[in-house]
């Protein structure tokens, strides 16, 4: 069952649409659907409001795809606590897409605001463009960050991406901010390309590796080897890479792969090897 | 001309705190926070003399100020205009999903402006707002 | 001018010893009256329903510095438990620490009217009036932390009793304050510096003087003041293996001070001083021995701090404790260190049924309510939020009332804490009468509020009515009804009016602040010898410290006649 | 003349109590004990000020009645789709609770201005907690005083002498003498360098800012204070110690420091330019001392790293606690900021940035926090109250709220109320009106009033209940 949503007209002021889910929409005629509550700004407005509504493939036994064509980047709440089915977003998308998804997949061709995949368990989010800050991370105060599935950035990502990480896999294919993998408690984070610094600050577990340039390491990490290459879900990333353990000020024992190749100014640290 | 690449710091002064509560419109305070303060040293590479006017330009925009010596250098390659809408203009709004604007540190470039004037509080909001 | 009747209820006042008696109770002008005429009065049909005067919590963390500072930290404790803007009520948010609005309309939802605010660092005292000038639906009061304040430790190290006394009585009326509170004495000032007491008979750093001079001190000042209620204790030691014997060596300390069967001592969450063994392996339950005390003694009082398993916020003035506390959990920790006064702790927490600490302390709370003889003696709280939030209070209800109910929970706990709880020995269960003793007429005989915690002529007309049929729901069996008709009363009454129907909260009202206003004959010489100190000692000016009465929303003074 | 004691100043976090005012004629003549700020302000509150409401028509502010201005703020408030209520910190308690009830009824977003000074701090606070206290602990006790990134001497002027260094303690005493004769020996210093320079006839280098070795004062058992920042202030230059940081490296040292703390070895010798040793040293004069705080400002805030600047120093002050007694205290800078920090948190759970807009308090700096809204375009309409935005925020953030709809209250005349729509001045709390405001530890304290506000300007928090009033009338009209 595919389910098409266009905008009907580019929006201003945040919208909250936790209800655009295939798991909410199985099972609910196409009036029903039009009928599901979603906020702008502070004015209850039901979808249909704010979005045109097409139902191809009317098989209700099919898996649910939601399409949204069109800019959808001051929606936020995409596909929040979905756990089936597949949303694409031709376009960019709003802030929180994915929270606390538990399964399922969601694709966005253009950029990803933050908070992608906050919280989530389980799944997939793949964004071809660029993403803002806080990928993966927990609410305020919280220590429960990404709990599973997969994050894919094929473009850049802010600061803090994987925040309180507790296991998964976030890939970025472009750069990455500041505080990669802040408080990560474990899973794994590939960086393709730079890091702005201060990667794997606080964390205490898991594993980053960073292909590209980062200004410096911390001084709450401590070399620990040079190895060749190293293992992101499996597959093999080849490096050299200098590996580093950290954050020592929290006797954590993350592991942080720089490239060598890629960073001759931390050669200064091989003579401690 | 001579142009200096630093790193740019804003934050109270007395004479702000002293000035805001006489009044925004008031002289001392807009004197107070349309200054920049540099190492005498960078001031020289400048090529200026003490209380010239300087443009500073970031990625977020430029303004002219006046260049005071600082009282406590050196800290060559570092200035530091008071809070204000001088300072605001030059201001990164980026917060990182903080809240915050990145206010200290900015990379910002400074140039003589002999020729040209420090704006008046209104002039600069007329410039800035168009309004 | 508002007037009720209620028709039809069983109605369990155990002040007036009336025990389900079906019978009609009127209101007029916010007070239980004999008899209104039926034309001018609105009637509530309370046929197969219970009623009751409106809870009273003795102990409970909803107001000030701590408790904001509580909000302030847990973000994640808020966002997934809401309560939305309607005409009537204020928005807010809820779980362990909700927001003040919150707060009133919870408790008023359960058939709650009157809340003791148990720790206001002196200093802060205006916070805490905001907050509860903030806190709608229920009247209110706060206690003065003054077991570590410089002055009680230096007038009570020179033995001088009686000025001792007028200084606090200054504070009682500077605070607007209802009741001496001590926690942990001469452990806060020795957290100044980052040490703590040892027991009872320790020194405390720098003022020669030990936690038993001060408890007996303050005990002795309540008595010349003639304060309402008791001192209010949480003793030293609080929360670590062994300190049951801290716990009975504090009640005995003031053993010879108490007359006439009077209480001059309450032991304020008594579960988290009634550990025995002599580490967290080793832990044991002293619930056995402090009860046997207590049944023995009149002079005591106990409320419960009955543990919940849930994720909380813990939240005490005991800077030391909550010092281990965060050593223990590795959670985020808050400490707050007020000057010359006291200080502050806070630290999320999580009670899990697996461990065996926390079961064991969930198996202390309720042993210690069951083995009381007294219900005159044992109030219910869980020293919220410290054990778990006060919505949880149902929950305790139906384990107090239901051997099956305790049962069930016994099944899903750790099970070394299991084969050691005493519960499983206990055939006791309470009584509606004895559970209207717990939670309302027996708080409010301790705290000497004679308006509350009672339905006779005069008394304020604060009323729970829940929708329970005594005569035909077994309690001991229907403990799931029991637990849902405390959770939603059917109506609260507050002041003669009907405010909470059907769980929901009908009108807002904003409640009375009680502080107690001692009349001592040397009022003068105190403020001389305050000013003198007050520059020393403070950071404040004299004249800026106390709270005018004006602060309070709507204030209600009790005027005491103090023998200095 | 009548004197007004024990007056409480309304400029900054550090709150003194003991301001005396001289009133003449319902006019400030004099005042004692207060700072070079405090006394400006009380001086010169009155010496720009527009009394009556304002309304923009056809461009131009022109001059209205209180009616009016009130009914057309209510008409922008209650309209619009995404208001935002920003300020608040220069006003009353009782002020901000109005506001609160008017920011849920409008289902707005409102928040103040730690947004741009202490959120970070907030932030770090809610993953850490924070280990702090109320200032007369650190007068009686603190033995250690650490300034970092702040610069009290111009930011908070009496600071240092009421609450920490040159206060005088039951157990600590003022460490005035020892700076007196400090002074001395830096005044002859600066004097021969001057001396020097003339006889040479060119200029010398002056001495390098840190110096590499402590000074003997750092080591003796008696009160002392380090200043740690990216320039050298002018508290630095009374501090025993100046340890000098690169701009936006605080993170790195603060991170380091920990490692030391917990006996860890560091592999590089040197942390953003200062010696590994020096650092050691450092940390054992910080495991030393008897009591010690770290007082930190917007040096941490605002710099690269922001809120996990103040993690990191969050952290260190708690690992601390295992080795001697160590509190931290964010250096809150306007007024009542704290305060609002206090009635926000107490009325909707969160101090800051709460969205009201589905009816319910909502948090989420970086998403409802007031630069981050005007940056993406999203509001439609702001009220802002005792604030300054258009000269403090961003340019870019306040070419936003000035495009939209604009209301203002505010006794002052600021480039905000200049840009606005609707303008209405209100009486200067603590001076004209009184009310309750929160010291940056969290003491509250009563604010006075001292003179007659001018008869056109009500207090803030009646300009908001009269709007307040106007909002639900509309509301009731409309249904």
């Amino acid at each position: 069952m595919l389910i098409t949503l266009r905008p009907k007209y580019s929006f201003k002021v945040p919208v909250e649409a936790e209800c655009i889910n295939p798991s909410l929409f199985a099972e609910k005629s196409t009036m029903e659907i039009a009928k599901l509550q979603v906020w702008e700004g502070n004015r209850k407005r039901t979808l249909s409001d704010l979005f045109k509504i097409t139902r191809e493939t009317p098989n209700p036994l099919e898996k649910v795809t939601i399409k949204i064509a069109g800019d959808v980047n001051k929606v936020r709440r995409i596909g929040s606590k979905m756990s089936t089915g597949e949303i694409t977003v031709n376009g960019n998308a709003g802030m929180h897409l994915g929270e606390e998804m538990k399964g399922g997949i969601i694709k966005v061709t253009g950029n990803a605001d933050s908070w992608t995949g906050s919280m989530m368990k389980d799944g997939t989010i793949e964004i071809m463009g660029d993403a803002g800050d806080y990928i993966g991370a927990p609410y305020r105060g919280s220590t429960q960050g990404m709990g599973g599935g997969i994050i894919i950035i094929h473009g850049n990502a802010g600061n803090e991406v994987g925040c309180y990480m507790k296991t998964g896999l976030i890939r970025i294919g472009g750069n990455v901010g500041q505080f990669v993998g802040v408080h990560m408690r474990n899973g794994t984070i590939q960086v393709k390309g730079n890091s702005e610094g201060r990667a794997g600050a606080q964390m205490l577990k898991g594993k980053i590796v960073i292909s590209g340039c980062i200004p410096s390491i911390l001084p709450s990490f401590t070399i620990d080897r040079i190895t060749p290459t190293v293992k992101v879900d499996g597959e093999k990333v080849e490096g050299p890479f200098y590996r580093f353990i950290g954050d020592l000020a929290e006797n954590g024992n993350g592991k942080l792969f720089v490239s060598k190749a890629k960073n001759p100014n931390l050669g200064v640290f091989e003579e401690y090897l | 001309m001579p142009k200096l690449k630093v790193s740019l710091l804003t934050g109270r002064t007395i004479n702000q705190g002293k000035g805001k509560e006489q009044g925004k419109l008031s002289e001392e305070y807009q004197n107070s926070v349309s200054i920049c303060q540099m190492d005498p040293e960078d001031i020289k590479l400048l090529k200026v003399r003490e209380n010239a006017n300087v443009k500073v330009t970031t990625d977020f925009g430029s303004v002219i100020v006046k260049a005071v010596k600082s009282k406590r250098a050196p800290h060559s390659g570092v200035v530091f205009i008071p809070y204000g809408p001088w300072a605001s203009v030059l201001a990164n709004p980026k917060t990182h999903g903080t809240g915050m604007p990145s206010l200290k540190g900015e990379i910002a470039e400074i140039e003589p402006a002999i020729t040209e004037k420090v704006l008046s509080l209104q002039e600069l909001l007329r410039t800035c707002f168009r309004r | 001018m508002t007037q009720l009747i209620i028709k039809n209820g069983f109605v369990y006042d155990p002040l007036n010893g009336i025990d389900g008696e079906k019978m009609d109770i009127f209101t007029s002008n916010g007070r239980v009256v004999e008899k209104v005429a039926e034309k001018q009065a609105k009637v509530i049909d309370a046929s197969g329903m219970i009623v009751m005067p409106g809870g009273v919590d003795i102990h409970c963390h909803i107001a000030g510095g701590e408790v904001n500072a509580g909000r302030l930290l847990r973000p994640e404790d808020h966002f997934r438990d809401v309560e939305t803007k309607t005409p009537l009520t204020r928005s807010g948010v809820g779980r362990s620490i909700p927001s003040t609005f919150t707060t009133g309309y919870r408790y008023a939802r359960m058939g709650y009217t009157t809340l003791m605010n148990p720790a206001m660092a002196a200093l802060e005292a205006r916070h805490t009036h905001e907050e509860l000038n903030d806190t709608p639906m229920v009247d209110k009061a706060t206690y003065p932390l003054l077991g570590d304040w410089w002055f009680v430790l230096e007038y009570l190290r020179d033995d001088m009793i009686e000025e001792c006394a007028a200084h606090v009585s200054w504070m009682m009326t500077a605070t607007k304050g209802y009741a001496i509170k001590i926690v942990n004495p001469g452990g806060l000032e020795a957290w100044g510096f980052g040490n703590n007491v040892r027991d009872l008979y320790d020194s405390v750093p720098h003022f020669n003087i030990t936690p038993e001079e001060i408890i007996r001190g303050l005990c002795k000042v309540n008595k010349l003041l003639n304060m309402p209620h008791t001192i209010h204790v949480h003793t030293n030691n609080l929360g670590k293996p062994g300190n049951y014997l801290t716990a009975l060596d504090t009640m005995k300390c003031v053993e010879n001070l108490a007359s006439e069967e009077r209480p001059v001592i309450h032991i304020t969450h008594c579960q988290f001083c009634a550990f025995k063994g002599s580490d967290w392996n080793t832990l044991k339950s002293g619930a056995e021995e402090i009860s046997k005390y207590v049944n023995n003694h009149s002079h005591v009082t106990l409320d419960m701090g009955q543990v919940i398993f849930t994720d909380t916020t813990t939240m005490t003035a005991d800077g030391p404790f909550q010092y281990i506390l965060y050593q223990l959990s590795g959670n985020k920790w808050v400490n707050h260190d007020v000057e010359t006064e006291t200080s502050a702790g806070i630290v999320p927490f999580r009670y899990k049924r697996k461990s065996f600490v926390h079961a064991t302390q969930w198996s202390i709370g309720l042993e210690l309510a069951l083995l009381v003889q007294d219900p005159w003696r044992i109030y219910l709280t869980t020293d919220h939020p410290n054990g778990g939030p006060f919505t949880s209070y149902p929950k305790i209800i139906s384990w107090l009332m239901s051997q099956v109910a305790r049962e069930k929970m016994l099944k899903k706990i750790n099970k070394r804490a299991r084969k050691n709880s005493l519960l499983p020995s206990i055939e006791r269960e309470y009584s509606f009468y004895e559970m209207a003793t717990i939670t309302r007429a027996g708080q409010a005989r301790a705290l000497g509020l004679e308006q509350k915690g009672h339905l006779g002529l005069g008394a304020d007309a604060d009323i729970a009515i829940y929708n329970i049929n005594p005569e035909l729901v077994d309690a001991s069996k229907k403990y799931k009804r029991v637990r849902d008709a405390f959770q939603e009363a059917a109506f609260t009454i507050k002041g003669g009016e009907i405010v909470v129907r059907d769980g929901q909260v009908v009108k807002s009202v904003s409640g009375k602040t009680f502080w107690v206003n001692p009349q001592v004959s040397s009022t003068a010489d105190i403020t001389s010898n305050m000013k003198r100190k007050f520059r020393e000692y403070w950071t404040v000016e004299f004249e800026n410290y106390p709270v005018p009465e004006s602060y309070l929303g709507t204030s209600c003074s009790i005027p005491v006649e103090a023998k200095v | 003349m009548p004197v007004v004691s024990n007056v409480t100043c309304p400029v900054c976090g550090s709150f003194c109590d003991d301001i005396e005012i001289t009133v003449k004629n319902d006019v400030i003549v004099k005042v004692k004990n207060a700072c070079a700020m405090g006394e400006a302000k009380f001086l010169n509150y009155a010496s720009h000020r527009q009394t009556k409401p304002l309304i923009r028509k056809n461009g131009e502010l022109v001059e209205v009645s209180l009616k009016e201005a009130v009914q057309k703020a209510a008409e922008i408030l209650a309209s619009a789709k995404y208001p935002i209520l920003y300020g608040w910190s220069n006003t009353s308690c009782e002020a901000i609770r109005v506001g609160l009830e008017l920011a849920e009824e409008v289902g707005g977003v409102i928040d103040n201005t730690s947004t741009v000074c202490h959120g970070p701090s907030i932030l770090s606070i809610q993953d850490i907690g924070i280990s702090s206290c109320t200032l007369g602990q650190l007068r009686h006790r603190a033995d250690l005083i650490f300034y970092w990134g702040s610069n009290p001497w111009s930011a908070h002027p009496r600071h240092i002498d009421r609450y920490t260094t040159f206060a005088e303690g039951r157990f600590q005493k003022s460490a005035w003498r020892g700076y007196l004769s400090r002074l001395t020996g830096i005044l002859s210093k600066k004097r021969l360098h001057r001396a020097v320079n003339l006889g040479l006839g060119r200029q010398t280098p002056s001495p390098p800012e840190t110096e590499l070795r402590l000074p003997s004062t750092l080591l003796q058992n008696k009160r002392k204070m380090i200043v740690v920042d990216v320039r050298k202030t002018r508290s630095a230059e009374i501090a025993d110690y100046f340890l000098q940081v690169k701009p936006n490296k605080d993170y790195e040292l603060l991170q380091a420091l920990r490692m030391l703390v917990r006996d860890e070895e560091l592999d590089v010798d040197k942390v953003t330019g200062i010696p590994v040793e020096t650092l050691e040293e450092i940390v054992e004069i910080m495991i030393g001392c008897e009591l010690g705080i770290l007082f930190f400002g917007l040096g941490l805030t605002m710099s690269q790293g922001k809120h996990r600047n103040i993690d990191a120093a969050l952290s260190l002050v708690r690992d601390l606690n295992r080795r001697t007694k160590f509190l931290i205290m964010p250096m809150r800078g306007h007024f009542n900021v704290t305060g609002v920090n206090v009635v926000f948190t107490w009325q909707t759970g969160y101090p800051y940035a709460v969205d009201f807009s589905h009816g319910y308090p909502r948090y989420n700096p970086g998403e409802t926090s007031v630069v981050d809204i005007l940056c993406r375009g999203e509001s439609d309409a702001a009220l802002v109250v005792a604030s300054d935005p258009v000269a403090h925020f961003p340019n870019v953030a306040a070419q936003k709220l000035v495009e939209k709809p604009l209301v203002v209250i505010d006794p002052q005349v600021t480039p905000t109320s200049i840009m606005a729509d609707v303008v209405i001045p209100s009486a200067f709390v603590g001076i004209e009106v009184e009310g309750t405001a929160y010291r940056m530890d969290h003491v509250p304290l009563p604010l006075k009033k001292v003179v007659e506000p001018p008869t056109t300007c009500l207090s803030d928090k009646e300009v908001l209940q009269k709007i307040l009033g106007e909002v639900r009338r509309l509301r009731r009209n409309h249904n």
